[in-house]
């Protein structure tokens, strides 16, 4: 019951919070050079004077600043996130088109990132000092200091163009008329390489805290207890190491899956992945206010969503917190 | 160690870049695409209008390395004070800060680094200013984590008890205690400085009239099948330095943790 | 009877580095069946590791380096890791030395107890859970089928202390070893568990090793006692024998700085109050965030008390009783939520901040730990200095009534360019009480300025104050969970009980005439108690 | 030839819409010029050819323009097309929404359809290119039952248009494809040969590359990857390319040099800056010896190019001689790329490199699309990247950007150097109502001698985009407008 009322409370503390992004994205956007009116003018391969002002008008840009945030903040407050001048469409669709696939590349990504950096950060904390420590460690390493999008385009090139074992881009095989079964088999290929290329930088993220807390947490008093009780090795690692060290890791994985939303940029445009990352970039250069907005708002709104099942996770890993009466 | 060595080379290759190379980076010397090691002069080959690798290298550790400690310096500056008054005052002026530091948090960085760059249109000063305001949250929290876990220190007390102000007790009480974690941030945060910068370039938002590694592996995509070279040596270049700055940054984790220090890692 | 274990020249190598070669060099000792051997002797003399080596649990670096340890005729020593586990938890357990940390966090007790069975494969599921809610039983918790679904950080110390005695309890281990059990437990809790101890060896018949350093409690509960100093025994026999017999010069000195029950004469008291406290009130409020209801503790509840010019005023009471809080409610680090203090005259409360800084001087704290209270990268002197300083002494004189002061702790006048890191926790707490002194106040509040301290050292301090006390007419609020120490030095006592102030009194009168029932259990939970009469006597 | 099978093509970046006659950008062009039709063609020799207009008369005088429209052909969803749609879409709708139209419609006095397969194009004076205006870019036939009295911009259905050609609209997957199917009742027998076409979105070059060595796709239209990559995908086997179907747009390269102020206001700095580009070493190396080097505003490829002009070459000396002479005293110059790639941004690089050499103090400002946009149509540049299309004829895609009747702020497709010279306009207007190609020839000689002199912009190159197929892909590319109307005829050999 008090945990409904503090989400509910909290949700709309959240609320406000984003309805302030919403505005401070505004200025900051609108404070960039560059005029959508004359984008579009641009684009159409000709323009006059007469042009840009009609659709100036058209889009309501001919109107002062403040009346332009007015109207799209009373927009947000309907859920309304405005219209996209460029792709003549409501914003708020153009996203639901793609969300899907940036969370299906992003959770995928989050989710092998999340489960292989704990293993592996488990494995080496068990054998630390040992020669297959350090090699783990070291790979972990490399994977963080390698540029994405280099390792994006080295798969690329040796799984698709070399092996090709998997498909290099994409979302799905386009026209096959696949459906059911047969249509997520292909979706998975499609979803291999770009979920592991983004995966692997957080999965070295994760490796190394895992590992860091878990060496950390097995120096703790209890462990000692749990030795002295006549516990083996692996049931004390999993059972009292590994649940107590994975705490810090559950903070930073929360943080960091409200930013894969908006973080896929580039593994979305390598890949050629239909995503809210790459509608983002897009519009950005086609200086397409209300989508970018729109994009922002949405992330935004992810990662408050995810602080707040972060939180729940933490309840229920940590008793401690919240339960003391 | 291995840390310091790899740093110290590369800062000396930064440099002395200008000794070492008598072209800059922009020039175009000899026939495009030439392989490297196929002429002594040019050991690392060229690039698609024929500039020298090498010379390009070296001259993008200045601008990679230059963005990386700006930028974190700037993080800093911004992050330690807020962070700072944050925990050591509590009450509104947290509250504000911290609310202030979500409104950043809350815009996925390396999207909002993307935005501000194009706002402030791409030059080296718009970059670093960019990855750092996308990187001071982190340093804030930090910061705030550290001083408010200080600040409950009996020595705090202690010294209030000595009559000393507030201000001199957060400056010179306080915040000495949470310079460690602050420093082993702050080497990894140079770290991912530099891998930002070369995504941004990477997008094709570098600026345009500074060699850096990113550029050139920015530049080099688009022959990545015909010329390997020229993405693979930048790319090894970032790789190395990262590496460097982590290594150094996990040890200086464990020097400055009294706790690891005594286990010993032999 | 028979032997249960044997030891026999053990000698344990420490890591390089190190303080001394050896943790323990060449030590044996034997523990009959349902007998009590307590191992006393100043910290770091090798008790832990004696006891962690027989587990098998040695920290990294330290090895056993000769020597055997006969356990149902087999040396334990040298059990190959896989046997070593069998053996732990089932026949030989453990008790450490710290409640607070031993229980894993995040898993609750039942669970915790349960493992021991499964570890051993033991009883099936349903019966495990049915032994570790008698074992709760057994060892006197409170309401066992909530118990036995609460985490650790909803227990009380001692209630932890009890659950891990119940797991080491839980398979009937032949050998029990408590490594300091009640160190971190205030008087009544400690008797509580001194009394399952003896319940249990009688039950059960088991051995036990006990690790202490008090002497009340060896007295309490000894058969056997093994001094240990230096990682050498120096000295060994029945606890009758040790304890009226000394015959290492170690032991008779650690028996010598003992404080005795001796009560002080009364003392011609001042009428000019330094410190008048006067229904004083702190509620602590905690918690409120997300998910979190308010908790709300009264940690000073209106108290009211006066500390005369020149007076000692002890303060005591079982831990959480508000002592600490009390004090630094004087010193106004603790903003009281109602009621006045009034510090030789000045109504504190009433200053601007600004005033209340340059005020500061007048009353001066020690606090109750001392590392936490010296800031970790400051150099002695600058700790000492920094408030004279302020006030407006010239540095040069402020420097050198701080090496003077460091002379008269007992430290000597180098100690002030070093770091807090490079002393002891005895050394320390004489850093804390040099620096109060520098700031030339009228009133100290010494919260448990003597806990960390070897007895001998701990004697020493004592002295220093009465001696202040004497010249400087010097009034201190004497904040301790050590009866017998409150009894050494202090004109009055002050009884606290969850907040309020429950009796207060003379020395003579609380102790000789108690009269509320807190008092009178506090008094007799001191371990040792009849035997300490006996020395008094 | 034989009937079926699928063409996938790339197009890069994804079209903001497929209305082509409210959005005439290159990508939506590439795909909505298979969906809907103009009512003539333009051959790789740019002679008109039948589409919707089966035949067309030219009166004498050159004012009135007959075509005679093709019979039974449906639009998409079945209504009939007739003249009345051809009226309504060039008198009512791209006199609104259509720009580049808009100029060439000032020409004409009135359009009529006399009856359902004649429309009667009545102009107010001569207009030598009007016979060119009828591409399907240029004037898309849109349906009028569709939009006549709606809000056109608005029309909800913009998103699935409608249009007289080869192939349908299917299905747009935003960030992947577009999938366009044949179209049965088209009324030419027999065509279209392919059964569905799917434009691919893939947003990295590389990545473009990849998908045509993958089997991807199958034809990456001009443009499409890096000019670098050309040689490795051209060399591997069943490989086409052919560089034709630009014809009608001519692209052409150069540098606006800002006429108003600073050191480009000088005609000496600006000849000097001919002189320190190597051009060939431009063309060859950054475009990968793609194009040509252009000789000055009028495209070999166009009508009425001529070369007798003053030719310059690679000649530092010569560009150091003018700086000095004009007292060049090293001040910054800003220059602006376009930001289209890689190709652009070396292309730049390698520019500034040579007019360091001469001492020229060069910054590259970068930025991205709108903020190029911004800057070029607002006047914020000194030297600034940009290329053209000509459209077949200098009165429709070279004058606009050298008469001043066009500077006008807030475009970037006009007069954006501020290049002003009177007596030349009178040329330029002169030339563009004349009937006989001969006299115009001749004017259009004189213009170019002079402006050469002037150096109004740098010019660069005659770009060229080859485009690349896989070899039994068959007549992809047969007209100026290449594979824009491609599929139309295109057929795979099995
Ligand atoms: N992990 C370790 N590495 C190296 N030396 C250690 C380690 N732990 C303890 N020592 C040293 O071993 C010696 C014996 O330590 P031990 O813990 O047995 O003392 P103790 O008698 O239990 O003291 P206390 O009463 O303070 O608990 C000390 O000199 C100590 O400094
Ligand atoms: N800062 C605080 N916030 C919340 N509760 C507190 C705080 N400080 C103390 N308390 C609570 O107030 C009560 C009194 O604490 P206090 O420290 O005064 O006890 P004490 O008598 O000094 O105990 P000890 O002998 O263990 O030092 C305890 O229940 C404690 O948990
Ligand atoms: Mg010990
Ligand atoms: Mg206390």
């Amino acid at each position: 019951m008090t945990i409904l009322i503090a989400i509910l409370s909290r949700l709309a503390k959240a609320a406000l919070t984003l309805l302030a992004i919403a505005v401070l994205n505004f200025c900051l956007l609108h404070a960039a050079p560059g005029d959508p009116a004359v984008v579009l003018a641009g684009e159409a391969g000709a323009a006059d004077e007469q042009m840009i002002a009609q659709l100036r008008e058209r889009f309501g840009l001919d109107q002062p600043l403040y009346v332009q945030l007015g109207k799209y903040i009373a927009g947000i407050v309907q859920l309304d996130l405005g219209y996209s001048f460029r792709q003549s469409a409501p914003v708020i669709d153009l996203i639901a088109e793609r969300l899907p696939a940036t969370l299906l590349l992003t959770l995928t990504a989050f989710v092998i990132s999340l489960t292989c950096g704990i293993a592996l950060g488990v494995a080496a904390a068990a054998r630390v000092g040992k020669v297959s420590d350090s090699l783990l460690t070291t790979l972990a390493l490399l994977f963080y200091a390698t540029p994405l999008y280099w390792l994006a385009l080295m798969a690329v090139l040796v799984f698709s163009v070399w092996l090709g074992w998997l498909p290099g881009f994409g979302y799905e095989t386009v026209g096959s008329d696949f459906s059911g079964f047969a249509r997520a088999i292909d979706i998975l290929k499609h979803l291999i390489l770009p979920a592991l290329t983004l995966g692997l930088f957080f999965m070295a993220v994760y490796m190394r805290m895992t590992r860091a807390s878990m060496l950390e947490v097995s120096t703790a008093d209890f462990v000692k207890t749990a030795k002295a009780k006549g516990l083996s090795g692996p049931v004390i690692r999993r059972r009292h190491i590994l649940r107590n060290a994975i705490l810090p890791v559950v903070t930073l994985a929360g943080l960091q899956a409200g930013q894969l939303v908006g973080g896929a940029v580039l593994t979305e445009t390598v890949f050629a992945w239909p995503g809210i990352g790459r509608l983002m970039f897009e519009s950005l250069a086609a200086r397409d206010y209300n989508t970018i907005l729109g994009v922002f708002l949405v992330s935004a709104a992810m990662v408050i969503l995810f602080n707040i099942v972060t939180d729940i996770v933490y309840r229920i890993v940590d008793p401690r917190i919240g339960a003391r009466a | 160690m291995v840390g310091v060595v790899l740093l110290v080379a590369v800062i000396f290759i930064a440099i002395f870049a200008p000794l070492i190379f008598a072209n800059t980076p922009w020039q175009m010397v000899q026939r495009p695409f030439l392989a490297p090691f196929a002429m002594e002069s040019l050991p690392l080959g060229t690039d698609t209008l024929g500039r020298d690798v090498a010379a390009q290298l070296a001259y993008g550790a200045r601008v990679s390395l230059l963005v990386g400690l700006v930028s974190t310096l700037v993080a800093l500056l911004i992050g330690v004070p807020l962070g700072a008054l944050a925990g050591f005052y509590g009450g509104y002026v947290d509250e504000g800060a911290m609310r202030f530091t979500e409104f950043f948090q809350t815009i996925p960085n390396f999207a909002l680094a993307i935005v501000l760059v194009a706002i402030f249109e791409p030059t080296l000063a718009s970059i670093t200013l960019a990855i750092a305001i996308v990187s001071w949250p982190p340093v804030a929290r930090l910061v705030r984590a550290e001083v408010m876990s200080v600040r409950k220190r009996e020595f705090v007390d202690a010294a209030t008890l000595a009559g000393l102000s507030k201000p001199r007790i957060l400056v010179r009480q306080v915040l000495p205690n949470t310079v460690s974690p602050i420093i082993v941030m702050a080497s990894l945060m140079v770290a991912t400085a530099i891998l930002l910068e070369s995504s941004l370039s990477f997008l094709g938002l570098g600026d345009p009239n500074a060699m850096s590694w990113g550029y050139m592996i920015g530049a080099a995509r688009t022959v990545i099948r015909s010329a390997w070279w020229l993405s693979f040596f930048p790319g090894i270049a970032i790789v190395i330095t990262v590496l460097a700055l982590n290594l150094i940054g996990e040890g200086l984790n464990d020097a400055l943790n009294p706790h690891l220090s005594r286990k010993g890692k032999a | 009877m028979s032997t249960t274990l044997s030891i026999e020249h053990l000698t344990i190598g420490l890591p390089e580095g190190a303080d001394r070669p050896f943790a323990v060099e060449d030590v044996s000792m034997a523990i009959e069946k349902g007998e009590i051997l307590c191992v006393v002797g100043e910290s770091g003399s090798g008790k832990s590791m004696t006891a962690n080596a027989l587990m098998g649990l040695l920290p990294p670096g330290v090895n056993v380096k000769a020597g055997r340890a006969m356990f149902e005729a087999r040396d334990v020593l040298r059990l190959p890791e896989g046997e070593k586990q069998a053996l732990r938890g089932a026949s030989m357990a453990m008790i450490f030395q710290e409640p607070m940390t031993a229980l894993n966090p995040l898993m609750r007790i039942g669970d915790q107890i349960v493992e021991v069975f499964a570890a051993h494969d033991r009883y099936t599921q349903s019966e495990r859970r049915e032994k570790a809610l008698a074992l709760i039983r057994e060892v006197q918790l409170p309401d066992p089928e909530k118990i036995i679904r609460a985490y650790p950080f909803q227990l009380s110390g001692g209630q932890r202390q009890r659950a891990m005695i119940a797991m080491a309890l839980a398979l009937e281990p032949k050998l029990l070893i408590a490594d300091e059990p009640t160190t971190a437990l205030d008087v009544t809790t400690q008797a509580q568990i001194l009394k399952l101890i003896l319940d249990l060896r009688e039950k059960r018949g088991m051995a036990v090793m006990f690790i202490t350093h008090d002497f009340g409690v060896v007295a309490e509960i000894a058969d056997q006692v093994i001094v240990m100093r230096m990682g050498k025994v120096v000295e060994r026999g029945s606890a009758t024998e040790v304890l009226e017999n000394p015959q290492h010069d170690y032991t008779k000195r650690l028996l010598e700085a003992i404080p005795t029950g001796k009560l002080p004469e009364a003392r011609q008291l001042s009428e000019t109050p330094a410190l008048e406290i006067k229904g004083l009130r702190k509620i602590y409020r905690t918690g409120g965030g997300m998910f979190k209801p308010v908790r709300e503790v009264r940690a000073v509840d209106d108290v009211s008390l006066t500390v005369a010019r020149g007076e000692v005023l002890g303060l005591v009471g079982e831990s959480g009783s508000g002592k600490s809080t009390l004090g630094r409610t004087a010193v106004r680090l603790v903003t009281p939520d109602g009621g006045q203090v009034m510090v030789g005259g000045t109504d504190l409360a009433a200053l601007s901040d600004e005033e209340l800084r340059k005020q500061r001087h007048k009353v001066q704290m020690v606090f109750q730990d001392p590392y936490a209270s010296l800031n970790p990268r400051q150099r002695i002197m600058g700790a000492i200095t920094d408030g004279p300083i302020t006030r407006g002494i010239p540095r040069k004189e402020a420097e050198a009534r701080a090496r003077e002061l460091l002379e008269i702790v007992g430290l000597g006048a180098d100690a002030a360019s070093r770091f807090p890191h490079e002393f002891s926790g005895g050394q320390r707490q004489r850093i804390g009480i040099a620096r109060a002194l520098a700031m030339d106040p009228e009133l100290i509040i010494a919260d448990e300025a003597v806990s960390a301290l070897d007895v001998s050292i701990q004697a020493q301090v004592l002295d220093l104050l009465r001696e202040l006390r004497e010249k400087l007419e010097l009034s201190i609020l004497f904040i301790t969970h050590d009866l017998r120490v409150a009894a050494q030095l202090c004109d009055r006592i002050a009884v606290m009980q969850k907040g309020k102030l429950v009796e207060i009194g003379t020395v003579h009168d609380i102790f000789l005439n108690p009269q509320q029932e807190y008092t009178r259990k506090l008094l007799a939970a001191v371990p040792g108690a009849d035997w300490d009469q006996q020395g008094a006597a | 030839q034989e009937a079926g099978g699928r063409l996938d093509i790339v197009v890069q970046p994804e079209p903001p819409s497929l209305m082509l006659g409210l959005v005439q950008n290159g990508p939506t062009q590439l795909v909505a010029g298979d969906i809907y039709e103009g009512l003539l063609r333009y051959g790789t020799d740019l002679q008109p050819q039948p589409l919707l207009a089966k035949s067309w008369e030219i009166s004498d005088d050159g004012l009135t323009y007959t075509f005679t429209l093709n019979e039974g052909v449906k639009w998409h969803d079945g209504e009939d097309f007739t003249a009345e749609d051809v009226v309504f879409s060039a008198d009512v709708f791209l006199r609104e929404t259509h720009a580049r139209l808009r100029a060439s419609l000032a020409y004409v006095e009135s359009i009529t359809a006399p009856d359902d397969t004649t429309v009667v194009f009545q102009l107010k004076e001569p207009f030598g290119p009007f016979i060119s205006v009828f591409e399907t870019g240029t004037m898309p036939i849109v349906p009028k039952h569709i939009y006549e009295g709606t809000d056109f911009a608005n029309n909800e259905m913009n998103a699935t248009p409608i249009g007289t050609g080869p192939f349908k609209f299917e299905a747009w997957e935003k960030g992947s494809y577009i999938h366009l199917v044949k179209n049965e009742d088209y009324y030419v027998d027999g065509l279209p040969y392919l059964d569905e076409v799917y434009y691919r979105v893939i947003p990295d070059a590389a990545a473009r590359a990849v998908a045509f060595e993958t089997g991807e796709v199958d034809v990456l239209p001009g443009g499409s990857v890096e000019n670098w990559d050309v040689p490795r995908l051209t060399e591997m086997d069943n490989v086409c390319s052919t560089g034709s179907g630009w014809e009608f747009f001519a692209p052409h390269a150069w540098m606006w040099l800002n006429n108003r102020e600073g050191p480009t206001s000088d005609v000496r700095f600006r000849q000097a800056v001919m002189y320190a580009m190597d051009r060939d070493f431009q063309r060859d190396v950054v475009w990968n010896g793609f194009g040509n080097v252009a000789t000055g505003p009028v495209s070999s490829k166009t009508n009425f190019y001529s070369d007798d002009v003053t030719i310059y070459d690679h000649n530092p000396e010569k560009a150091e001689e003018l700086l000095a002479e004009m007292g060049y005293d090293g001040e910054e110059v800003r220059l602006l790329p376009l930001p289209y790639g890689e190709t652009w941004q070396r292309w730049a690089e390698a520019i500034r490199q040579n007019l360091s050499e001469v001492g020229i103090n060069v910054s590259i400002d970068s930025t991205d699309v709108a903020g190029w946009n911004e800057k070029t149509s607002q006047w914020d540049y000194d030297m600034a990247f940009t290329y053209l299309y000509q459209y077949g004829d200098p009165a429709l895609g070279v004058s606009r950007n050298y008469t001043a009747d066009r500077i006008q702020k807030g475009s970037p497709w006009n007069n954006v150097e501020g290049y002003d010279n009177p007596e030349l306009d009178e040329k330029w207007f002169a030339a563009a109502t004349m009937i006989s190609p001969e006299e115009r020839q001749a004017a259009y000689n004189e213009i170019q001698q002079e402006i050469v002199d002037d150096v109004p912009v740098a010019w660069l190159l005659e770009l060229e985009f080859p485009t690349i197929y896989r070899c039994d892909i068959k007549d992809l590319v047969t007209t100026g407008i290449g594979v824009n109307d491609g599929p139309r005829n295109a057929w795979i050999e099995q």
